[in-house]
């Protein structure tokens, strides 16, 4: 019986196929190629959505999967090292999220790029299909290292995108930027997967099957046995020996590591400023990439390995703090940028932010709730920025804009459905998500765990932030008179985005529904899905990957346990900020003529639009420190190192050009030489051989 | 069946000799450089090929005691009467161009046979009368070889600075002899090895070996009996240097390794006079390092050939000062290892100096520029010059490849690992020197108006020859290795 | 007889190509090079070894021996053959020469038929350097290595061609004689009587010395083993042997520079390989820290020199002196992964740096400059080149499903599971090479490939000729494949060294069993 | 009366060093030669005064030997001297310097 599962592979390799196609077609017969590789890209995304669909409704009917693939080293004598598929409701359900977005930026590119007239069309999209491979197949992944394989090509394909224009400064630079920043992250995120595959020997997620192992289950395991119950598994306790750590601390390092790459590639404080910068790219790929999927795959990575992370209450912590940190930091920035997309871009930083704060604070039904929310909202919001910028002739200055409403009414409904999202007003998606969140960092704040505290009050004021910005982003593009001549006389937009942006804006509003936690309070109807699809039947292989399973470690490892609190009044209380932030835009902002007010800010003006000096400062510390360091080391090379080399040669030349003057041409000297020499002789050894 | 006396590469060598003058007194005025190039050959290649013959046939496994014990033929005389009669062979091959012209040609063939046969003898001589005389056989000719160009200041300054700093060496060595006489009261060697131990002279005896030695530092080009070495070779005509450089060193490295291990046994002289090892490894220290270093910053090709010959003279000094006693397996090692070096040094030393031979004859000019371009020119000569060098240079594009590592090996064996490290350092720095000859003749370019007048045939098959045989020495080199380290085992077999 | 019909085959070729006209002395020499290359493949595909060459396990492929040389008691033989370290090394060896012939074309207009017989000279001796089992074999193939290298950075090189020749001959040479008087003075303290390679393993392995020269059998072996080390460390390079490496690779001909990259510089990590971890793995193992720190001094220096630099060529060959630390800590980690990782990144690197040499080399041949100052945004004139330098660079940064990510993934485990003192701190370090080779490379591609397009050049930027792009295509190709599909070598690497890890069990206790 | 034959070697000693010093500092190539001879005289001396000492012939007639070589030696001096003076236009031997270093 052919199943779901016997296709889930093609769902990664069918983009894969449409890269291939796009680039080899692209260059050897580009007139083959319809619409410049769009097609096939949207033939292959759609074809994956299919199968996600049909993927997502057999977990749906309670069966997961897990496969190896093929294995990519045998190990003799040692591990081994393979590619699997992993299909369990966080994965099925990213799979969706993924191709959907993929599908609907293809069908929009169509529209930003193809009607735009852009050149090299084909790599663009080789470079679509080949970063929806690798996110899908990061999705599907079921260990740690082939997670960390595709993760790193997402990162090529984001490389490759940010600086699809080439031609101009601007892009290569940013492109530059956001690879380098997230290596930085990477480079300790591959030290936690060699780390990991050398404490445990397996870096597989769950265990599924006879003789196999999941490192979560392995540390959990060691940690149980390190507080006394049962054995320390012998491969592990032998690298603790090694390395003389206790378990405890050394799985702690583990996760911190790996959270680098997370702090990385999900743009979280202080790694978060390549992704203002990556808007150089084409607006679909900010949609697709920084904002639904790629910067997605770092929350993505802490939910799918939360079995590990859930053993780990320092790192939980750490992980709220930052996710708690960079929400409000992000969200203070966002107020003050001139740009469409740099506000769409703090506000992902920002975002991201919640739903580390939500996985740190032990919420990972709530996490995942938002990552999903924010995916459809956030592509939304950059689709209709992008549609706001093909008809502002790409002029994204908002200070240009206002007034749009009349001129793109789709866009502006939309775009608003995805706002009101953002901003978390009911009952908009992000609205039930980003509560949830708060309402988890609350409650297992207030059970004693201060740090967690902190972090919720972070989030919680940047509801405030996020409310404020949101809006009068909203309200300068489309609201009062235009002020540019572009903005009265906007370039029309075609059904090609129209139609991403209608399904999305849809989507948005809606979406949230499938987690009405604190309706299901008030009402005590069963309609949290997303909980219930969430939970793994304790019977089944996959139970470890469970949410029950995870609220279980989190209570027995974590020492996390819940307050009782209810979450209406918290819901009331952050609905309350957004709404307050959104009406302070109303009364700034909704005017014919809005003026600037950031002269209000004084000294944190300043500050803010130079976003906190972030960039300085690591731009300081690569080319104000690294790079002298390095042409110091050139110099100490050149000079010192290679001048030894260099100096013993000399000396040695020397040394020849002196020992030779002996040779003076004079036969006498040489007579006396001689003599002198045989004398010397006669002397030494008749000292040495007591002659005398 | 006729038994050919164990003497007979010597014999041979002297009879052509003899014959080249006959033919001289027979028709004197007539030009006859072939002819007597041809017959010069014919006798060289018939002692070398004689000497390989003995050597085959086991001839040199056993000690034949010729007059009453002043001569000797064994495997060591037979291989160095093989060394010095094919470097005589490429020597005459390449003087019949060389000296194409000038005067007393009849007289030249004759000095270099006469002074093979002087060579051939010193590695026979088995009593110290008869190192003496075969000793002055090979350098009374050599000196009026190298000053053999009457008119060339160059060749006289040669040699007068050869045959006056030669003069003292002998009468050095000759002071030393009377004083190992003085001593022991006798002159052969095997006779001096019994009265050694336990000598009641001690100092005198030590300081009669001390002034030995220097006869055979005077012959090998050693330090500091070297200071003729590099004007004879340089103002020398090139074939005579090839031939003192390497045969005459040959022939001083076998007559010193037949005096030190016959008549000084290392034990008991050590006992009671010197700790010859000892003085061996301080000559060989100090001769490779002031050959290679003064080599190195040369501006003539030949000068720095002349001293990197004592820089090769210094590497084969090594095997003296490696030797221990009761150490037979090591001993045989080094001291054949030191042995196939001078062989194949006598190849590709000798192709060296007759590829300067061939520059001189082309009136190139001397120096290192004036070499530039020549592979433009004369491809051939320039890879057969390469492999020389870098065979020199201790690369593997030849047998001195692998002479010098077996000698390096062998010293590392004896321990004296020390020893073998500053061998390093200076077969380094010769690799710099050596390829800057490479250097100008292949990478630079060539002045725009080289060109080179005809191609010599005799130096040109010498030069390909030696070339030929050093390439083969690389890969054929165990019936040499084996020869050698056989020869060493007869010596220490007494 | 196989392996000495290839290197019979290759010299032969060396011969023809050297009286061939120049006209067409390119293309026959490319002609002959399918020769070792099919040759070669043709062995790999039937390669039936097990275990490592130099353990008496091991079952070598296409061995022979014959007697050479005999010196008194000593004999060395010709021994020849193949394990699964060394097979995968030959088949680099002759991919690389047949693509470095290719991408010669462009640049090569002067004494044609002579730079490609030394090409092919080149492949003989390093064909040599790798099949042989009998150190003097060895020596004399590995020291004949210089010779074609000398002529082709001397003749054909940059305008400090002298300076640059003349500085990689001496200072390799020297290297080789210390190495050379280190290990022979450990075989002659050992009861052997050969130079057999397996041999000596076996006597060192016994451990009766016969004579230690008054200096004790544990001194002796560190001394010996720190001649080798030094003496191979030259050619790898490490820190702070590497300075002839960046004058050789700038001033050496595409070409040439492919070759010393992508093989030469991996006979240093093999013989240190064979020799001092092999042989000595008791030292290695004492002295591990040590060795440590001069592999992360190696990375993290290499890569920050390479960081400092403008020309391309100097870019490439700093950070080849930083790839090559991660091979020296595979070996110190001393395990499957270390080991093996140390093996499969030598090809790895190999191929990644021939083809970064190349693509530097592509674009020098248009624009007669390398300097990063002077060109910008060529991506424009020049797609596929730019295409395949983004790729090389990725490939070169480590990038997953490329040979560089498998060989560094591989040597990140062992160096991680070892179990020298603060291994995995020293691991972890040495990673941080990751983030600044990327930090250069893309760097330097922002500026030389991206960007307005402007060159201050006398030459017309135009596409690269099809020859040349074609020969890194495959070279990108074969990179890929080879991080697809690592067992393809990985396989018998890993045989070849596991005994090598049972030999030293305190360094692997931990990492046996399948997965775990 | 028999002298002891460690005079014999005193007096050789003399009579070597006295050559020596007049190789060291003479100039004129054929007082160059005198001295040589008289280094060799010097060994002769030896040679016949052990000779007696140890009543073995051996030393007398290597004595002989060393004589005639001396003398052929000479004679090749000679000639050596000769074109020196050819080419030169003295017999100082300081003058030929041509080659050096």
């Amino acid at each position: 019986m052919v199943g779901a599962f016997d296709f889930t592979p093609a769902i990664p390799l069918l983009p894969f196929a449409a890269f291939l196609v796009a680039m080899l077609v692209g260059h050897f017969a580009p007139r083959l190629l319809p619409k410049g590789g769009a097609i096939p890209g949207i033939l292959a995304t759609a074809g994956s959505l299919l199968l996600s669909i049909w993927t997502f409704l057999t977990v749906s009917g309670g069966s997961y999967h897990a496969q190896d693939i093929y294995t990519w080293v045998v190990g003799q004598n040692t591990f081994s090292l393979h590619f699997g598929i992993l299909v369990d409701p966080l994965s099925a359900m990213m799979l969706v999220i993924v191709s959907l977005v993929a599908v609907l930026v293809h069908v929009f590119s169509l529209g930003y790029m193809n009607d735009e007239g852009e050149t090299g069309l084909p790599r663009y999209y080789a470079g679509l299909g080949l970063f929806t491979f690798s996110m899908l197949a990061f999705v599907v992944a079921d260990n740690l290292l082939m997670a960390f394989m595709f993760f790193e090509l997402v990162g090529l394909c984001s490389y490759l995108l940010i600086g699809f224009h080439f031609r101009e400064p601007g892009p290569p630079s940013a492109a530059k930027k956001a690879f380098l920043v997230t290596r930085f992250g990477d480079y300790f995120f591959l030290i936690g997967v060699v780390g990991i595959l050398a404490t445990f020997g397996t870096a597989r997620f769950v265990a599924v099957g006879d003789g196999v192992h999941s490192f979560p289950h392995l540390a959990e395991q060691a940690l149980a046995a390190a507080g006394g119950e049962g054995t320390m598994p012998e491969h592990v306790a032998h690298f603790l020996d090694v390395i003389g750590m206790n378990a405890e601390t050394w799985f702690a390092i583990l996760g911190l590591l790996v959270l680098g790459g997370v702090v990385g590639k999900s743009a979280q404080f202080p790694l978060h400023t390549w992704l203002p910068d990556a808007m150089e790219g084409p607006t679909p790929v900010s949609a697709l990439i920084h904002a639904a999927t790629m910067v997605a795959a770092g929350v993505y990575l802490v939910a799918r390995m939360y079995g590990f992370y859930a053993l780990l209450p320092t790192v939980l912590a750490i992980i709220a703090l930052v996710g708690g940190f960079t929400a409000l930091f992000a969200a203070s920035m966002g107020v003050v940028k001139d740009e469409l997309k740099q506000v769409l871009a703090y506000s992902t930083i920002s975002q991201y932010g919640y739903m580390m704060l939500g996985l740190g604070t032990g919420g990972y039904i709530a996490a995942t709730f938002h990552l999903m929310t924010h995916a459809f909202f956030k592509a939304l919001l950059f689709l209709g920025a992008g549609s706001v910028i093909i008809a502002m002739h790409h002029n994204e200055d908002m200070w240009d804009m206002g007034g749009l409403r009349e001129k793109m009414p789709v866009t502006y409904y939309t775009f608003l459905s995805g706002s009101l999202a953002l901003a978390g007003i009911v009952p908009f998606s992000g609205f039930w998500s980003k509560d949830e969140i708060l309402y988890e960092a609350l409650i297992y704040g207030a059970g004693d765990s201060p740090i967690l505290l902190a972090a919720y009050a972070m989030g919680l004021l940047a509801v405030f932030f996020t409310g404020f910005y949101t809006f009068r982003m909203v309200f300068l593009t489309f609201h009062g008179e235009p002020r540019s001549d572009t903005a009265r006389d906007p370039h029309g937009v075609r059904w090609n985005v129209k139609l991403p942006l209608v399904v999305l804006g849809i989507l948005a509003a809606t979406v949230g529904l499938v987690n009405m936690t604190p309706v299901a309070e008030l009402t005590g109807l069963h309609i949290e899905y997303l909980h219930q699809w969430l939970v793994i039947p304790e019977a089944s292989d996959f139970a470890a990957l469970g949410y029950d399973n995870y609220h279980h470690l989190l209570e027995q490892f974590a020492g996390y346990h819940a307050a009782d609190i209810g979450p209406l009044a918290p819901g009331a209380v952050s609905l309350a900020l957004a709404l307050g932030g959104a009406g302070l835009a109303w009364v700034l902002y909704n005017v014919d003529s809005p003026t600037e007010h950031t002269e209000k800010l004084g000294g944190v003006k300043t500050v803010l639009y130079n976003n906190y000096y972030q960039d300085e400062y690591q731009v300081w510390l690569a080319q104000g420190v690294t790079l002298p360091l390095a042409r110091a080391a050139d110099t100490f090379d050149q000079g010192i190192v290679d001048g030894v080399v260099n100096g013993v040669s000399s000396v040695s030349l020397f040394a020849g050009s002196r020992v030779k003057r002996i040779q003076d041409g004079l036969v006498t000297h040489y007579a006396a030489l001689l003599t002198l020499g045989l004398v010397v002789l006669l002397v030494a050894f008749g000292l040495l051989e007591g002659w005398f | 069946m006729v038994e050919l006396p164990p003497l007979t590469p010597q014999i041979l060598l002297g009879l052509t000799a003899i014959v080249l003058f006959g033919i001289d007194i027979i028709a004197p005025d007539t030009r006859k450089n072939g002819l007597l190039a041809s017959v010069s050959a014919i006798g060289t290649v018939a002692a070398a090929a004689t000497a390989v013959w003995f050597l085959a046939a086991g001839s040199g496994d056993y000690r034949f005691v010729q007059f009453d014990g002043a001569l000797v033929v064994d495997a060591l005389s037979l291989f160095f009467a093989f060394v010095v009669a094919s470097v005589a062979t490429l020597v005459v091959i390449g003087s019949y161009d060389y000296i194409e012209g000038e005067e007393h040609v009849s007289e030249y063939y004759s000095l270099v046979l006469l002074a093979a046969t002087g060579m051939s003898l010193m590695a026979a001589a088995n009593s110290l009368v008869t190192v003496f005389v075969a000793l002055e056989l090979a350098s009374l000719p050599s000196y009026a070889l190298v000053s053999f160009l009457k008119t060339d200041r160059g060749s006289v300054e040669a040699g007068l600075k050869y045959f006056l700093i030669g003069a003292l060496s002998s009468a050095v060595m000759v002071y030393g002899i009377s004083l190992v006489y003085a001593t022991t009261g006798t002159l052969l060697l095997d006779d001096i090895a019994a009265e050694v131990a336990g000598n009641q002279f001690g100092g005198v005896l030590g300081l009669g070996i001390l002034m030995l030695a220097g006869g055979f530092a005077f012959k090998t080009a050693s330090v500091p009996f070297h200071f003729w070495a590099p004007e004879a070779y340089e103002g020398a005509p090139a074939p005579i240097s090839a031939f003192l450089s390497s045969a005459s060193k040959a022939a001083g490295f076998a007559v010193a390794f037949r005096v030190f291990t016959t008549a000084f046994p290392l034990d008991a002289v050590a006992a009671v006079a010197i700790d010859w090892s000892l003085l061996f490894a301080v000559l060989a220290v100090v001769t490779m390092t002031l050959g290679n270093f003064a080599a190195a910053t040369q501006n003539e090709v030949k000068r720095m050939l002349a001293y990197s010959s004592i820089g090769h003279a210094g590497y084969v000094l090594m095997g003296l000062a490696a030797l221990q006693s009761g150490a037979a397996e090591a001993n045989a090692f080094v001291l054949g290892a030191s042995m196939t070096h001078l062989l194949v040094y006598g190849f590709m030393n000798t192709g060296a100096f007759l590829f300067v031979a061939l520059v001189e004859y082309w009136d190139v000019g001397r120096t290192f520029e004036d070499y530039n371009g020549l592979a433009t020119r004369a491809p051939v000569a320039c890879v057969a010059m390469t492999v020389f060098m870098f065979s020199l240079a201790g690369l593997p594009v030849g047998g001195g490849f692998l002479s010098k590592y077996l000698l390096f090996a062998g010293t590392v064996q004896a321990g004296f690992a020390w020893l073998a490290a500053i061998a390093a350092i200076n077969s380094a720095l010769s690799l710099y020197y050596y390829s800057r000859v490479v250097k100008a003749i292949w990478i630079e370019d060539p002045s725009d108006d080289l060109s080179l007048a005809g191609t010599p045939t005799g130096l040109y098959t010498a030069v390909v020859a030696a070339a030929v045989a050093t390439v083969v020495l690389l890969v054929a080199f165990d019936p040499v290795a084996q020869t050698a380290v056989h020869a060493a085992d007869v010596l220490f077999a007494l | 007889m196989l392996i000495e019909a290839l290197i019979a085959v290759t010299l032969v070729s060396a011969f023809v190509v050297m009286l061939a006209p120049d006209e067409v002395a390119g293309k026959l020499a490319f002609a002959l090079s399918l020769l070792p290359v099919a040759g070669s493949l043709w062995m790999f595909g039937q390669f039936d070894a097990s275990g490592n060459a130099l353990f008496e396990s091991g079952n070598l492929a296409f061995e022979t021996t014959a007697r050479w040389i005999s010196v008194g008691p000593y004999a060395l033989n010709w021994h020849v053959g193949l394990d699964g370290i060394s097979m995968p090394l030959v088949v680099l060896s002759t991919l690389l020469t047949s693509l470095a012939i290719v991408s010669a074309w462009t640049p090569i207009q002067e004494r044609q038929s002579q730079f490609y017989s030394l090409m092919l000279f080149m492949l003989a001796s390093l064909l040599g350097v790798f099949t042989a089992l009998d150190f003097f074999v060895w020596f004399v193939f590995w020291e004949f290595v210089l010779v074609p290298m000398y002529f082709l950075i001397g003749i054909w090189g940059g305008p400090r061609r002298k300076y640059a020749a003349i500085k990689f001959f001496v200072y390799t040479n020297v290297a080789s004689l210390v190495m050379f008087i280190g290990f022979v003075a450990l075989v002659f303290a050992l009861p052997v009587q050969t130079m057999d390679l397996p041999a000596i393993a076996a006597a060192l392995d016994a451990g009766n010395f016969q004579t230690t020269y008054g200096l004790g059998a544990e001194t002796l072996k560190v001394v010996a083993f720190f001649a080798m080390f030094l003496g191979f460390a030259v050619k790898v390079p490490l820190v702070p042997m590497h300075t002839w490496l960046p004058d050789a690779h700038v001033q050496a001909p595409t070409p040439a520079s492919v070759m010393l990259a992508g093989v030469l510089l991996k006979m240093g990590t093999y013989a240190l390989l064979r020799f001092n971890f092999t042989m000595l793995p008791g030292v290695a193992r004492d002295y591990a820290v040590l060795i440590a720190i001069f592999a992360v001094v190696s990375v993290i220096y290499g890569a920050m020199l390479a960081l400092a630099q403008q020309d391309l060529k100097r870019i490439v060959a700093y950070s080849s002196v930083s790839s090559m630390g991660y091979v020296i800590l595979g070996l110190v980690a001393y395990n499957v992964y270390g080991l093996g990782g140390a093996t499969f990144q030598m090809v790895a690197h190999g191929l990644i740096s021939g083809l970064m040499f190349m693509c530097v080399g592509v674009i020098y041949n248009v624009a007669h400059t390398r300097m990063v100052g002077d060109l910008s945004g060529i991506a424009d004139k020049m797609p596929v080149t730019a295409a395949v330098f983004v790729a090389a660079a990725f490939g070169y940064m480590g990038l997953p499903l490329m040979a560089g990510f498998a060989g560094e993934l591989f040597i990140f485990l062992g160096g991680f599971s070892a179990t020298f003192p603060y291994a995995q701190l020293f691991t972890a370090l040495a990673m941080f090479g990751i983030v600044v080779v990327a930090g250069y490379l893309l760097f330097a591609m922002q500026r030389v490939l991206f960007g307005p397009f402007s060159a201050d050049t006398d030459y017309d930027i135009v596409p690269a000729a099809p020859h040349d792009a074609a020969a890194i295509v495959v070279l990108v190709l074969l990179v890929v494949v080879l991080g697809t599909v690592p067992e393809v070598f990985y396989g018998m690497i890993q045989d070849a060294v596991n005994p090598m890890v049972d030999s030293l069990p305190e360094a692997t206790a931990f990492l046996t069993g399948g997965e775990l | 009366m028999a002298v002891a034959v460690e005079y014999y070697l005193l007096l050789s000693a003399a009579v070597f060093c006295t050559g020596v010093f007049g190789v060291l500092t003479r100039e004129n190539a054929l007082m160059f030669l005198i001295s040589v001879e008289l280094m060799l005289n010097s060994a002769n001396i030896n040679l016949v005064a052990f000779s007696h000492f140890y009543g073995n012939a051996t030393g007398q007639v290597f004595s002989l030997f060393v004589m005639a070589l001396a003398a052929a030696e000479v004679a090749v001096g000679l000639g050596i001297v000769l074109v020196l003076y050819r080419n030169f236009d003295e017999v100082d031997v300081r003058n030929a310097t041509t080659m050096r270093w």
